[in-house]
């Protein structure tokens, strides 16, 4: 700007940026405000259906923050930055199960799922990825392959005597070679993704179950 | 082919209206992806389906269109110093929006479009317009070569969409195509088939051009 | 690479062409008859043309100069039998260009007795007046570059010549007639090495042979004049070793450098029969006549080593040694670096070492190009260690400029080695002949 | 009097016998005992698939330089070559109509583009590899055990599997010893794997006749000995130097020379001169880079294999080693470095 | 978000998730400087140095618009500071020093508004990628970019001597070619995740 513009063009120039800029600002903000509502009913209905998904028979939830010392509280809206998990039940109030979300690297990047633990089968009842870049027709298979998805209808993530541990790591096991009922039946073909989602399942149960199951009472208050 | 030369005569024919000619160029003439190769990146990105590439086009579209307006409306404001910055601030806030649109209109197209509806603002497309012709021409004309230029890209993002759909996922707009146990070419819908997909329909052009 | 870069009594590279030498390595030299018609070209060697000095219908001496040096970088010429001058006119030359020569009659009864002149003694002779005598002796390279020796032998100030080079490499296949002249001309070769060492001033000398020609260092070794600095040293057999640059690093592991001369590195480089040419003629005062040239190959009948009168027509020799209807292809030279001859009519010159004939068998030659598959034969065989490969597409792709500067084209001295071994057969010298000719046309014309 | 008119030519009159189309006829030759222990130890299934990749890849090259160039170009044997070593890259059982696309864009895309023999920057057969793996990558790992009692006297049923269709997958899927490995840590004996006792691609195989072939086209001059040399070396050494630090955790550094393609692709694919270095020292660099890839890409890479992919990405960084390392032009003081 | 390794996220943006071969940023660029091997690394430098300095500009807004809770403004203020940092930039090293201006100068301008940048910018604010992770991570995703450009220039100053057929020569072989190399860097697939 150090060329020889003149007073009357700077003030030229101030005034139609900041013209733009006002006018810029105000259209953003009104589609801001205008678009806000419906994009959190959005964003929240997708919550929910996956969380139905991981839950079977479930008809309402709770969101429940994990606080320091793996404390347990419930919240309405979710704070920024916190770790929380969702409790599911049915139409009579009864725990039908925790939705818990997991990630863990996959075949092409990061793998986000969500799953669903009852305490009461000591299993993991249910499985939805909500983020995958895993290669379509190949590792998506983890999402769309029924035979896959049939393992966690009822996964054995049953604890040890003294509770603080999962007796049995998740693990994903070779195609058709599934014998325990803690064994993942990995996918021909797709053998990474399918093995990431084992790890993913295995490392998260066992930091989370012991913790859940130890403070069933918070969520079935 | 003779159909193909139907075609460009057509276009040729059209051309020869002056009002229409700033519409009709950017189909076909001056076609911005295939002809000007601007733009690349969202077009190679988000053309791994029909919907997703119509989505990007037609968002892109609208943005090339408001900044248009706007630019050609405020071309006799606008001081020539901060001509671009004020360009760039004009389609970052039109893109702003259309972001906020997509994602009330459905969470999952835009998750599949990802960054790329943020990435409009850089899109050399839509700053070289407003620079190289709404600057300089009349609100209508603007409006018509934003439309013209806006299309054609759509245009081509629809082909390299529907190209990879289809193969890739034997599906078109998600609905299957083949028999049930098509086999996909996977390759299609990687990185590598966008590239492969964009040199195929290149190579199209170019030997419609030698024929024509 | 540095490490592995010690020196090997040879140089890097190179090419092993089957070497066809035994077909006339064995037979001495013999004269050849002389041809009714002889016709001398006053330009055989690089330089400016020589200048006549004799008419039409003159009677001339064996031996008589014909036509006198055209300069400093030139040399006379000698009346190659006794005879008439019968005409001057153009004779054509073996680049196809037309040139003016002195056609000689022989008298066919003469006994060729050769003309004496005035000795250059060895002992009292200053360097200068050594190389005086050598140029009016009409002396050229015979080891095929006809370029004259006294300007070669004549040291730049400033630069001092340590080592004399005696090249009886011979290492084109074929040609047998350094092998020859060293069995049967010793005395010749250490009368011209004194005359060499004098004049260049080099401290010691040193004649290298290869290995196939082992017979001719053992007796050159066994013939050696005591008390003299020179030696003889084997190296292994490979082309093309006795290029001079080649040569250097072969016997002392210097390497010219690139664009440089022999002398830059301390060396001079002369061929043996040069050699020997210089140890006959100078102490007699003599112009050169006649040169051993070895004539073989499977189109000629009678092969063998001759001592041919310069300017003989080769349609004469031909006829004479019986070469048939069958013939295809002559070459004057080996079949590494030799021209082909398209017509009979020119005549032996000085540079001519050898004459190949080759019949249709041999010229069935796989006449389809492919394109370079980088099989990396051509850089294994350059002894230059350019890229005759990347040379070989940008010269297709016309890129001369980026060949010169970027690969350093005006290196190649055109052995020819990458070519031999290509098995896409890729005329690659061919090329960089062209693109040099057209680089240094295109340095010209920005310095004009 | 002779009078004849004479040939002209220009020197050198003599040259090296060996034609290039030679040369890719002895490559031909060398592989031929690899294809048929392919075809011995796999059936009918593997004869199929090989004689289909190559039938694709010649008729390919004949129709595209018959239209291109004065006439097809299909007698360099080149094609042939891509052909035979795309079906041997392959699994036995892979579909037909799968095997003629990638011979198909193997010409067409590998080779064909560039401007055709000695023009293309990468390995054809690989590119054509390369784009069946990412097209099909169920089919392109789906295993069929060796030495099947039946593999005499019927197909496997995805060979045949009808243009465009997915092929059925049926109960033979075996794991290679590399995947083997790699996801359950069952190492395969040695002397199984150099004899080619194992499950894997057609040609990959049998080590010992790879070599044998190998050393006949060394021997006869007809290939640069350096790459195999450098490839496998460096595999060794870096192998052998992780194996050494932790021998549960790493494979064997004979183990990595012998299972997966590393043999077949070191000998006969990296060896593909025309999108490798020329000089003597360049191809060090590219067999080392090769070697280097393939143990980073199996080790500690998502795939079980990864010589495909080093081949091609060292053939991407050839024309970068070309221009950086160069022989010393006799008489310069340097090695002219263009920058 | 698990635990990514700050050597993971160098793999990942460079070679694994390759901004151009995988992500299809910047593009343009690389369709038409990858012509010559010299101006193709001299981008290469000018687009990593850029890059880091959007990834700290971009570190620095994202902090300031949670705290003053404005996401809506997160793109225009993105592209208004990188433009304008890189501007300060670039006259801060012609004083400081005017080779290396010479040397990147030409091509800062013309890289300001490319869609790597702002794609660097905006992944690693989705990613949550705290100060280092985000300096690391441009530190990859410029050094893929350099390693794809300098590849293609490289294959492409080869194929300038290659009997190319007439229709397919330009921009279909550069992206050809681009396809290729797209297809060999899936061998990077997975890397670091076992
Ligand atoms: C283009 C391509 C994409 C791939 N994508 C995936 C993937 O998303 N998930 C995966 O687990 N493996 C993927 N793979 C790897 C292999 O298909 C396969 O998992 C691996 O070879 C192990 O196969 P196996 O199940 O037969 O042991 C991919 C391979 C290729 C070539
Ligand atoms: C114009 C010209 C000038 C030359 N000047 C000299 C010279 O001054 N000293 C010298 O030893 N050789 C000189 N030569 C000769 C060459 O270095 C070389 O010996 C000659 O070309 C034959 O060598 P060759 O058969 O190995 O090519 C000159 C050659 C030419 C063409
Ligand atoms: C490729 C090549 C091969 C040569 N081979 C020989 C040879 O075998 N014998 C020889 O005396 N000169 C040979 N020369 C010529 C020498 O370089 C050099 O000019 C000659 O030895 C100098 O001696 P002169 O001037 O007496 O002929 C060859 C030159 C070249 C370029
Ligand atoms: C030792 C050797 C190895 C070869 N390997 C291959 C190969 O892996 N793939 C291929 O397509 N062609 C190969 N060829 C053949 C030939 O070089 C190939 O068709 C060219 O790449 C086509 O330009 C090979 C040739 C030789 C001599
Ligand atoms: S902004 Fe630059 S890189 Fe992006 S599309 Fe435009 S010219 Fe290409
Ligand atoms: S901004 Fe304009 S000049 Fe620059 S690349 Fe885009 S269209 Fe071309
Ligand atoms: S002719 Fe030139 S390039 Fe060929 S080998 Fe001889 S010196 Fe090297
Ligand atoms: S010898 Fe011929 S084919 Fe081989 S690299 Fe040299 S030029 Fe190419
Ligand atoms: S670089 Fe062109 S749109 Fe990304």
């Amino acid at each position: 700007m150090a060329n020889t513009t003149t007073e009357a063009s700077s003030f030229k120039m101030l005034q139609s940026m900041v013209g733009i800029g006002l006018f810029c600002a105000l259209m953003i903000v009104l589609t801001f405000q205008g678009t806000l509502p419906r994009i959190e009913k959005l964003k929240a209905e997708a919550l929910e259906k996956a969380i139905f998904k991981v839950i079977p028979g479930m008809v309402t939830k709770k969101t429940f923050q994990i606080g320091e010392n793996n404390t347990l509280t419930e919240v309405s809206t979710v704070p920024k930055g916190a770790r929380v998990v969702y409790a599911g039940y049915d139409e009579n109030g009864k725990l039908k199960g925790v939705a818990i979300e997991a990630s863990g690297m996959g075949f092409a990047d990061v793998l986000r799922i969500l799953y669903g633990y009852d305490p009461e089968q000591q299993a993991v009842v249910g499985f939805y990825v909500l983020e995958s870049k895993e290669t379509p027709g190949l590792g998506d298979k983890i999402e769309k392959d029924d035979n896959f998805l049939a393992n966690f209808e009822a996964l054995d993530v049953a604890l040890a005597e003294d509770l603080t541990s999962v007796k049995n790591t998740v693990v994903t096991v070779k195609s058709g070679q599934k014998k325990n009922a803690w064994e993942v039946d990995g996918i021909t073909g797709a053998t990474i993704s399918s093995r990431a989602i084992g790890n993913i399942l295995g490392t998260s149960t066992q930091e989370m179950v012991p913790m859940i199951f130890k403070n069933k009472e918070v969520f079935e208050k | 082919m003779s159909n193909q030369t139907k075609h460009t005569g057509f276009f040729a024919s059209l051309e020869n209206s002056p009002s229409t000619n700033e519409f009709i160029k950017g189909l076909w003439r001056e076609n911005p992806v295939f002809v000007q190769v601007l733009g690349m990146c969202p077009v190679l990105a988000v053309s791994n389906t029909a919907e997703n590439a119509l989505a990007m086009g037609l968002a892109t579209a609208f943005v090339l269109l408001m900044s248009n307006i706007l630019v050609s409306t405020l071309r006799n404001f606008i001081p020539k110093q901060v001509r671009i910055a004020s360009y760039i601030l004009i389609i970052a806030t039109f893109v702003t929006m259309v972001d906020y649109l997509i994602q009330a209109i459905s969470v999952d197209l835009h998750k599949a479009l990802g960054a790329f509806i943020s990435l409009i603002v850089v899109n050399c497309l839509i700053l070289g317009r407003a620079e190289a012709f709404a600057s300089k021409n009349t609100i209508g004309k603007s409006m018509l070569d934003a439309l013209g230029m806006g299309f054609g890209f759509t245009f081509a993002l629809f082909c390299l969409g529907a190209v990879r759909e289809i193969l890739g996922n034997g599906s078109f707009f998600g609905i299957p195509f083949f028999p049930e146990n098509f086999q996909e070419w996977v390759v299609m819908i990687l990185p590598a088939g966008g590239f492969f997909t964009l040199a195929m329909w290149l190579l199209i052009f170019n030997a419609a051009k030698n024929k024509g | 690479m540095g490490l592995f870069n010690f020196h090997k009594n040879t140089f890097k590279h190179g090419v092993h062409p089957p070497e066809h030498k035994d077909e006339t390595s064995g037979l001495p030299i013999r004269q050849f008859p002389f041809s009714p018609l002889i016709i001398v070209p006053l330009s055989q060697h690089i330089g400016a043309p020589s200048q006549l000095v004799v008419r039409e219908g003159q009677e001339v001496v064996r031996g008589q100069l014909l036509a006198k040096a055209g300069g400093y970088v030139s040399v006379p010429q000698h009346a190659p039998v006794s005879g008439k001058v019968r005409k001057i006119g153009n004779v054509p030359t073996i680049s196809g260009k037309m040139t003016t020569g002195i056609y000689l009659e022989a008298f066919p009864a003469s006994s060729q007795e050769v003309l004496e002149g005035t000795p250059i003694p060895l002992e009292t002779a200053t360097p200068a007046q050594i190389l005086q005598g050598i140029q009016d002796a009409g002396i050229v390279g015979l080891g095929g570059a006809a370029f004259p020796t006294h300007v070669k032998l004549k040291i730049p100030d400033g630069k001092t010549c340590d080592t004399l080079i005696i090249n009886g490499i011979e290492c084109e296949p074929y040609l047998t007639t350094d092998h020859r002249v060293m069995l049967e001309q010793s005395d010749d070769i250490f009368m011209g090495i004194r005359y060499l060492l004098k004049s260049t001033g080099a401290k010691r000398c040193i004649i290298g042979i290869e290995a196939n020609k082992q017979d001719a260092a053992d007796y050159l070794t066994t013939h050696l004049p005591p008390g003299e600095p020179v030696t003889v040293q084997v190296v292994p057999v490979k082309y093309p070793q006795g290029a001079e640059k080649m040569l250097i690093t072969s016997l002392l592991g210097r390497e010219v450098p690139s664009g440089g001369l022999p002398i830059d590195v301390g060396c001079v480089v002369v061929n043996v029969a040069t050699t020997a040419e210089i140890g006959r003629l100078l102490p007699h005062g003599r112009g050169i006549q006649e040169r051993v040239i070895t004539i073989t190959g499977p189109g000629v009948k009678k092969k063998g080593n001759y001592l041919i009168p310069v300017g003989t027509p080769l349609r004469y020799v031909l006829e004479q040694v019986g070469a048939g209807e069958n013939i295809s292809e002559v070459y004057m030279g080996g079949p590494m670096m030799g021209v082909a001859v398209s017509n009979l009519d020119i005549s032996i010159t000085k540079g001519t070492s050898g004459i190949l004939v080759f019949t249709e068998n041999e010229v069935k030659r796989p006449s389809k190009v492919y394109p370079c598959i980088h099989c990396g034969a051509c850089v294994d065989a350059c002894p230059i260690s350019l890229n005759p490969s990347q040379l070989g597409i940008l010269a297709k792709f016309e890129a001369y400029d980026e060949m010169a500067e970027k690969h350093n084209l005006l290196d190649c001295f055109e052995c020819g080695s990458c070519s031999y071994v290509c098995p896409s057969h890729i005329p690659l010298v061919q090329y960089f002949r062209l693109s040099k000719g057209i680089v240094r046309k295109r340095k010209a014309a920005v310095k004009g | 009097m002779l009078n004849k008119t004479l040939n002209i030519s220009t020197s050198p009159h003599i040259v090296k016998g060996v034609g290039t189309n030679d040369i890719m006829r002895n490559v031909v030759l060398a592989l031929l005992p690899v294809a048929a222990f392919a075809v011995y130890s796999f059936g009918l299934s593997a004869l199929v698939v090989l004689l289909t990749t190559t039938a694709a890849c010649v008729l390919t090259e004949h129709f595209l330089s018959k239209k291109t160039k004065n006439g097809s170009t299909v007698s360099d044997w080149s094609a042939v070559i891509t052909g035979l070593l795309l079906g041997l890259t392959l699994p036995p059982n892979f579909p037909v109509w799968m095997a003629f696309a990638g011979g198909v864009i193997a010409i067409a895309l590998g080779k064909f583009v560039f401007g055709g023999l000695g023009y293309n920057v990468f390995n054809p057969a690989l590119v054509g590899r390369a784009v069946l793996q990412a097209a099909f990558p169920v089919a392109i790992t789906t295993w069929f055990p060796a030495f099947g009692p039946e593999r005499f006297s019927s197909f496997s049923v995805a060979t045949f599997t009808a243009p465009f269709m997915e092929p059925a997958t049926d109960g033979f899927t075996g794991a290679t010893p590399l995947a083997a490995f790699k996801f359950d840590k069952i190492t395969t004996e040695t002397s199984d794997l150099a004899l080619g006792i194992i499950s894997g691609s057609t040609g990959e195989t049998c080590a010992v006749l790879i070599l044998l072939g190998g050393l006949y086209l060394v021997a006869r001059n007809m290939m640069n000995w350096r790459i195999p040399v450098s490839i496998l070396l460096t595999v060794f050494v870096v192998s052998g130097a992780l194996y050494l630090v932790d021998s549960q955790a790493y494979p064997s550094p004979v183990f990595m020379l012998f299972s997966g393609g590393l043999m077949l692709g070191a000998v006969f694919m990296a060896t593909d001169m025309v999108a490798s270095p020329i000089t003597p020292a360049g191809v060090w660099v590219y067999g080392a880079l090769i070697g280097l890839l393939v143990v980073v890409i199996r080790i500690w890479g998502g795939l079980p294999e990864g010589v495909m992919y080093a081949i091609l990405l060292a053939n991407a960084v050839s024309p970068h080693i070309d221009n950086a390392i160069r022989p010393r032009v006799y008489g310069t003081q340097k090695s002219k470095l263009v920058n | 978000m698990t635990e990514e390794s700050l050597w993971y996220i160098f793999i990942n943006a460079s070679l694994v998730n390759n901004f151009v071969l995988a992500y299809f940023l910047g593009i343009c660029p690389f369709l038409g400087v990858s012509g010559k091997m010299e101006t193709a690394s001299k981008m290469g430098g000018a687009v990593t140095f850029v890059m880091i300095v959007a990834s700290m500009c971009a570190y620095g807004i994202h902090a300031l618009l949670v705290a003053v809770n404005a996401p809506f403004l997160q793109l225009i203020s993105y592209i208004v500071v990188i433009a304008s940092t890189v501007q300060l930039v670039e006259m801060f090293i012609k004083k400081m020093s005017p080779a290396l201006f010479r040397a990147l100068g030409i091509f800062l301008p013309l890289i300001t508004t490319n869609c790597a940048i702002l794609g660097l910018a905006l992944f690693q604010t989705n990613k949550g990628y705290g100060f280092f992770e985000s300096f690391v991570y441009a530190l990859g995703a410029g050094a893929g970019f350099t390693l794809a450009l300098v590849l293609m220039a490289g294959l492409r100053e080869k194929l300038d001597f290659a009997e190319v057929p007439g229709i397919v020569k330009g921009t279909v072989l550069t992206l050809l070619v681009a396809g290729i190399l797209s297809l060999s860097f899936m061998g990077f697939a997975g890397l670091g995740s076992q």
